[in-house]
């Protein structure tokens, strides 16, 4: 009963998306009875993702919890922790095969290189030949990645498809416009998340191409998921935050408790929410989904 | 002579650990030049920002009319009729100079809240004052960095002057003159003082005070040596009250006395 | 005092200078030219792109309005010899306050705009008061608030609402006057007018065929005019804006012949948070939702078109006119660069450039009216 | 000049001041408080979450050499009377060459180390030459390099390797006598003997049981150390350093007396590149990888650490060792916070009242060093 | 008397539009002190500041020694042997007096790369050197910030008589000072020039000028007036030269004389 395990992100304090693995974290851990702290390195950057990781470990928590942004920068922190006996599970980004050569006892997420692909295929099925990607965090490692996987599902190199948005609201708008205006061709737009797809479903309504261009986005939120509704925007790929919150919370109690664990990794996503099956998500997007 | 305009009485001033001015008494008559001696550090400034609302004096009291007064900034002071111009010369070298001249009082047209700055009455006024103190500008919006030394100090003397002071401080403004500057803001003083204006005027020179002085009050370390009427006082006994009197012999004798 | 005859004489120690040289000697003049350098060159570049249609023209219009919102703020209060570093967080907090108190509390809009703006003009004033009481640059004083506000504001979102981007502002603003103020478009009837009139383009596909591509000027842009007029109305015609000056000129002196410096200076850092809370209402009342991340680095951007539209860092030189014309020059470089499909990476490269270069250029100009070298 | 008798004798207008009070009157009294506070502070909240057993110990120890790093830079740059926004953008830019060369273009590690430190070295030394030729501040040209160098980061990382992260430098690094300079760890044996004799922890289980929980000081520490007492040599020892301090103090009158002040601020903005330049190597060469988005906002943590550490932000007076004091706090504050689980969006707000606290107490220490009031 | 160690030939300055020195031509000697008289804006400090290094003269050409020299900067003309005290002091308030005192010279011991200050030495030197001008410091650690004006003018001209200029220029040292700082001021001026040293001496002040002059040199207007011997010339005929003469004769007539 009560133990410390921590939640480590590599998401700014500004970022939205982890709230939906804040509240699962919140909801997961009081049904366990544990505590568990969400961290993140306040700008983003990775270095001091590491030390956080360094810091829980020499804090002498009973577990971590850490998303592999970067393989090469958490490396060393992780296998210090795991030598020192933390079990530690990986979510979010990376891989399987990053996760089982760091010795975590199982990975929880989504490959973004992988989500980006496969929803790049889907937009190829649907006649997708010229896109842009409106990334809004461009720094960020793993936006490059979505982006460059959605265009190898394509099949087109990655160039200046990939727009550097800026995170303002009517920039993103505006910059969007300017780029169908300039491109009348693209048929394809590809969001990372709320704070790009937003701006984005007003830029395509505004141009009156709500419907006429293939719209997919990675996340969730209210706005999203009323604009899939409304057939603006196509697929939301939904990586089901709220299990990469809540499994590692449980599967650790119970390993700490009882030592009992699931032997495989699990893939929350790349889940395809459309029209078919929006009701199910809409009450909860954002909060919980 | 009339009754005082401006009284200090008893003026002490602490910045910290240092005590600036140590009980100083002193007061101006309507039309008459008071001028204020003293060593480097002997206080002057101090005691004359005093008068002009930038320091609050820490102890004693202020009178102007015979009426106590608190200033609680040089705003009030303007207000109680109270002009001075600094040894540093409170002008804004990026601005205009008719802009400077105004500064603080501008004068307005229109009604609230659509007044604006009535520019043009503003220049033209600079323009003719300044001319009344022999300079002609290049135009009212030449900026005052462009000025040389002389010239920007006698915006600051036009500029006080009308504002229509009853009191008048110029806190050294010869020092930095050359002959021909000097000789014309000691005219200056002259013509002000015969409007019925007091006059406080710090010098560290004898000599330019001697040529406007009706009274000359000596300070020293941050105390008064005594006021001395006109005439009853000569250029080397006040020289020696600003000195303290002693080694001065010496360096007289080796350079002449020409100090 | 070289002269005390009446008549001006030209001095036999000055070489002559060219009138039409000395009219062109104004703060200004750098925003101008650049102004016309970046339509001359987009122009150029990206003429046949759509930015000069009508729909095009909004695009950057309204990148520049939000822009232009937050620079005449920044740009009084630099010439008044401070500056503003919170501005951005300012824009955060704001739009999450403005948010919590109508969604979460259940405030009718116009009650939580009042309020929001109200609050915000206070933490100003305390920028303003912590900065004069303490004598320390208001770069420090105003980095912590950068901090203060941002912290604040994340903290806040996710107490209340355990999001960072909080919806559901559109619901609630429907129908409000207030909101309308900042979230409205007006002159629509025009623009249909002149669509059908055949003056400006018309949806040709999609499911708005038909109508005229821009539906009304947004709000924002009313602001961002209105804002700019009075700003510079204020600096040069009245006595307040002399104030201003002389403030960031040299306090000292100012204060001397009984310019009120303390209040111009906090009046002033009360005027940035006013312009920071125009901004952010009109994009909350806009995009129907307010988010903790919102306004990063707007400061930075907010003082980059105040001095390229020719003002001193230092205080004492500047003008509304040119602050305008930098916020100009700032939001249509960057949707140009869209609309000529420059490598958008290399965006920050140009605004660096464009930085450097009109700043050289402006101290250029500046030197000639002053004479210093 | 109130005295020609030989004997000094105190003066009748002074009021007597305590010695020991005046003993303390130096710079760095601000930060030396404000670490004795920080640590008594952490110690009653955070005492027992181990925080103070010797891995917690080298966790703020390393996030405070961090900081220490690029403080330093800061620090000098800020006595000379300049500042420089690009520091975050050039440990971005520096990393990111740095991986280019060696693992795109196949070059040694050492040879693209060497042309790393050449090459950012030069961009601070443009960035000085324009601040000197100029006569611009140097708030807004290192402010154009802030975005042409974050820009050419993204853009070139992009351009060659699309991705915004480059790994595989630990391998290039393997056996790199250079690279292991700045990524290796000494006084490894120590902690091994250390560990054996049981005064520090060991690892418990795992494979690596029975090793003591720390290796070896990271190399980064090591150069925080190196630097701080490098520039606090340079600074209060030699001719140099009082030129430093002419330098910022006031830069015409410097120049008078022969001083080279372009030399010195030019010199100290290389300096700062340099400091940048080692922040970036020991974090590539410790993570194996770089990004575009390493070293955001971290010129505004040097500088916060320049100024608790009782710097004054228009130059001419500070201390090196209070930027590292400074740098400590900086780091323990930011640590302790996470080993006394608060909540971590307050993390800033924190921060912001810090560095306004430390700021005031140090502007009043000044004020009684200089007898201003 | 000897040759000159400094001379100016034809010496004009331009700064953009401003015609500062059109064509001024000025020696000194050893162990003499040659002053510089003129209105203000006459062009005196610009001229010193071009002998100095400062500036770089615009068209003709300086002597040293007979040799001719182009300065750089003022580290070539300190080299050369010419110091100066520059009327804004070149002082750096928040710095002690000690390295205020050696700026841009400072005394090292040690080995390259090892090399440091020699504060020990330099302190003594300077409180040494100080005490010599009159000044007793509180400590060599005092900041300048804390000192009076007096005090500064002497810590500026004790560095430079320190430091054995074979020319030592004085711009305006006694303008901002009180009877016995300026009685200070020239009876060291009399000191270094017997020592052998050239000492151009600038003021607005006949009278001090006569106290310590062996020539006069007028300029007006960016142009010399000619030179005048020591006894040639008496002080009313100083002050006329130097304000062109004109229409000093009023004021005089009103003031009395006392100018
Ligand atoms: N703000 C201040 N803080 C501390 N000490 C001060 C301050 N202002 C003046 N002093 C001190 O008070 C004393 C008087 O200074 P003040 O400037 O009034 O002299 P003064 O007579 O005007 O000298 P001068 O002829 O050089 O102008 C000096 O010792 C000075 O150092
Ligand atoms: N840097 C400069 N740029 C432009 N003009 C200048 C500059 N320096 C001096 N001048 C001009 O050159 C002329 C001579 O100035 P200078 O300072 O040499 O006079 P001065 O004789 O020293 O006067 P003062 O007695 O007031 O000190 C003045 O008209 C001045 O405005
Ligand atoms: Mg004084
Ligand atoms: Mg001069």
């Amino acid at each position: 009963e009560g133990e410390q395990f921590v939640w480590i992100s590599h998401g700014p304090d500004s970022d939205s998306w982890f709230n939906v693995i804040k509240n699962a974290i919140k909801i997961t851990s009081e049904q366990m009875g544990v505590t568990t702290e969400y961290r993140n390195p306040p700008t983003g950057d990775l270095a001091d993702m590491a030390r956080l990781v360094q810091q829980a470990s020499a804090a002498g928590v009973d577990g971590i919890i850490v998303t592999i942004a970067d393989y090469n920068v958490l490396e060393g922190p992780i296998k210090d922790a795991i030598a020192k006996g933390i079990p530690v599970i990986t979510v979010n980004s990376g891989t399987i095969e990053e996760s089982q050569k760091l010795g975590a006892m199982m990975h929880v997420g989504q490959p973004e290189y992988e989500a980006g692909l496969g929803a790049g295929k889907r937009a190829k099925e649907a006649g997708v030949t010229s896109f842009v990607c409106v990334n809004h965090y461009i720094t960020n490692p793993q936006s490059v990645e979505r982006c460059r996987g959605y265009a190898d599902g394509i099949g087109v190199e990655l160039g200046n498809q990939m727009i550097d948005s800026g995170m303002d609201p009517s920039e993103v708008q505006n910059k969007v416009k300017a780029y169908l205006t300039a491109n009348p061709e693209t048929n394809g737009i590809l969001t990372l998340g709320p704070n790009s797809a937003e701006p984005s479903i007003r830029a395509v309504k505004d141009m009156g191409l709500d419907g006429q261009i293939y719209f997919g986005t990675f996340d969730l939120s209210a706005e999203i998921s009323a604009a899939i509704k409304d057939g603006t925007i196509n697929f939301a790929i939904d990586q089901q935050p709220f299990l990469q919150g809540s499994i590692p919370v449980q599967v650790l109690t119970n390993f700490v408790r009882y030592g009992v664990a699931p032997t495989n990794s699990i893939l929350t996503g790349p889940g395809f929410v459309t029209k078919d099956n929006i009701e199910l998500v809409e009450k909860l997007a954002g909060e919980y989904r | 002579m009339s009754a005082a305009i401006l009284e200090m009485k008893n003026i002490t001033k602490h910045f910290g650990p240092v005590i600036a001015l140590n009980g100083v008494s002193f007061d101006v008559r309507a039309g008459e030049c008071h001028c204020l001696l003293g060593d480097n550090g002997a206080g002057k400034s101090t005691f004359i920002k005093t008068m002009s609302g930038v320091y609050r004096p820490t102890e004693g009291q202020m009178l102007v009319d015979g009426q106590t007064v608190a200033f609680a900034s040089p705003r009030d002071a303007m207000a109680a009729g109270i002009a001075t111009v600094y040894q540093d010369l409170a002008m804004i070298p990026l601005m205009s100079v008719s802009r400077n001249f105004w500064m603080g009082r501008e004068p307005e047209k229109g009604i609230w809240p659509f007044r604006t700055m009535n520019s043009k009455f503003a220049d033209d006024i600079t323009v003719a004052e300044m001319r009344k103190m022999g300079i002609n500008l290049r135009g009212p919006d030449q900026a005052v960095g462009t000025l040389s030394g002389g010239e920007r100090q006698t915006v600051a003397i036009a500029r006080a002057v009308y504002f229509g002071a009853k009191v008048l401080i110029l806190d050294e403004p010869t020092s930095a003159l050359g002959v021909r500057q000097t000789a014309n803001v000691l005219s200056t003083v002259d013509r002000v003082r015969k409007q019925g204006i007091g006059v406080v005027f710090i010098t560290h020179n004898v000599r330019h005070a001697l040529a406007v002085g009706d009274r000359f009050t000596v300070l020293n370390r941050g105390q008064t040596l005594g006021t001395a009427e006109r005439g009853a006082v000569d250029a080397s006994a006040l020289q020696d009250l600003m000195a303290g009197g002693q080694e001065l012999a010496t360096l007289e004798s080796s350079l002449g006395g020409t100090v | 005092m070289s002269e005390t005859t009446t008549a001006p004489r030209p001095d036999e120690r000055m070489k002559q200078v060219a009138p039409w040289r000395r009219a062109l000697i104004r703060p200004e003049l750098g925003g101008i030219c650049g102004t016309i350098l970046v339509f001359l060159l987009f122009g150029a570049i990206a003429g046949d792109s759509g930015m000069f249609a009508a729909e095009g023209v909004l695009n950057w219009t309204v990148v520049s309005a939000q822009f232009m919102v937050i620079a005449v703020g920044a740009c009084l209060l630099m010439i008044a010899g401070e500056f503003d570093l919170s501005v951005g967080s300012m824009i955060g907090f704001a739009g999450v306050m403005m948010a919590i108190l109508s969604v979460q509390m259940g405030w009718p809009m116009w009650a939580a705009i009042t309020a929001t703006f109200a609050f915000c003009i206070l933490l100003g004033a305390i920028n303003g008061w912590l900065v004069i009481r303490t004598g320390l640059p208001s770069f420090i004083v105003t980095l912590a608030f950068l901090y203060i506000l941002r912290g604040l504001t994340i903290w806040g979102s996710v107490y209340f609402t355990r999001q960072t981007i909080i919806g559901g502002v559109a619901e609630r603003a429907q129908g409000d006057w207030l909101a309308a103020l900042f979230g409205g478009k007006i002159l629509g009837g025009l623009f249909t007018w002149m669509g059908d009139a055949g003056w400006i383009a018309t949806f040709t596909k999609g499911n708005r065929a038909g109508q005229p591509v821009i539906d009304g000027v947004p709000m924002l842009v009313v602001w961002a005019i209105g804002l700019a007029i009075f700003g510079h109305w204020l600096l040069t015609r009245t006595k307040f804006g002399n104030w201003v000056f002389a403030a960031g000129g040299d306090a000292q002196a100012a204060r001397y012949v009984g310019v009120p410096v303390n209040r111009v200076k906090i009046l002033m850092f009360m005027f940035s948070a006013f312009c920071a809370c125009v901004f952010a209402s009109c994009q909350v009342m806009e995009f129907g939702s307010a988010a903790a991340d919102r306004g990063l680095l707007k400061e930075f951007e907010a003082i980059i078109c105040v001095v390229i539209g020719g003002a001193l860092l230092t205080g004492g030189y500047g003008s509304v006119i040119g602050a305008a014309l930098g916020a100009i020059i700032f939001g249509v470089v960057q949707q140009g660069l869209f609309f000529a499909n420059a490598e958008s990476s290399l965006f920050r490269v140009f605004l660096g450039m464009i930085l450097l270069i009109a700043v050289i250029m402006n101290t250029y100009i500046r030197r000639i009216i002053t004479g210093e070298r």
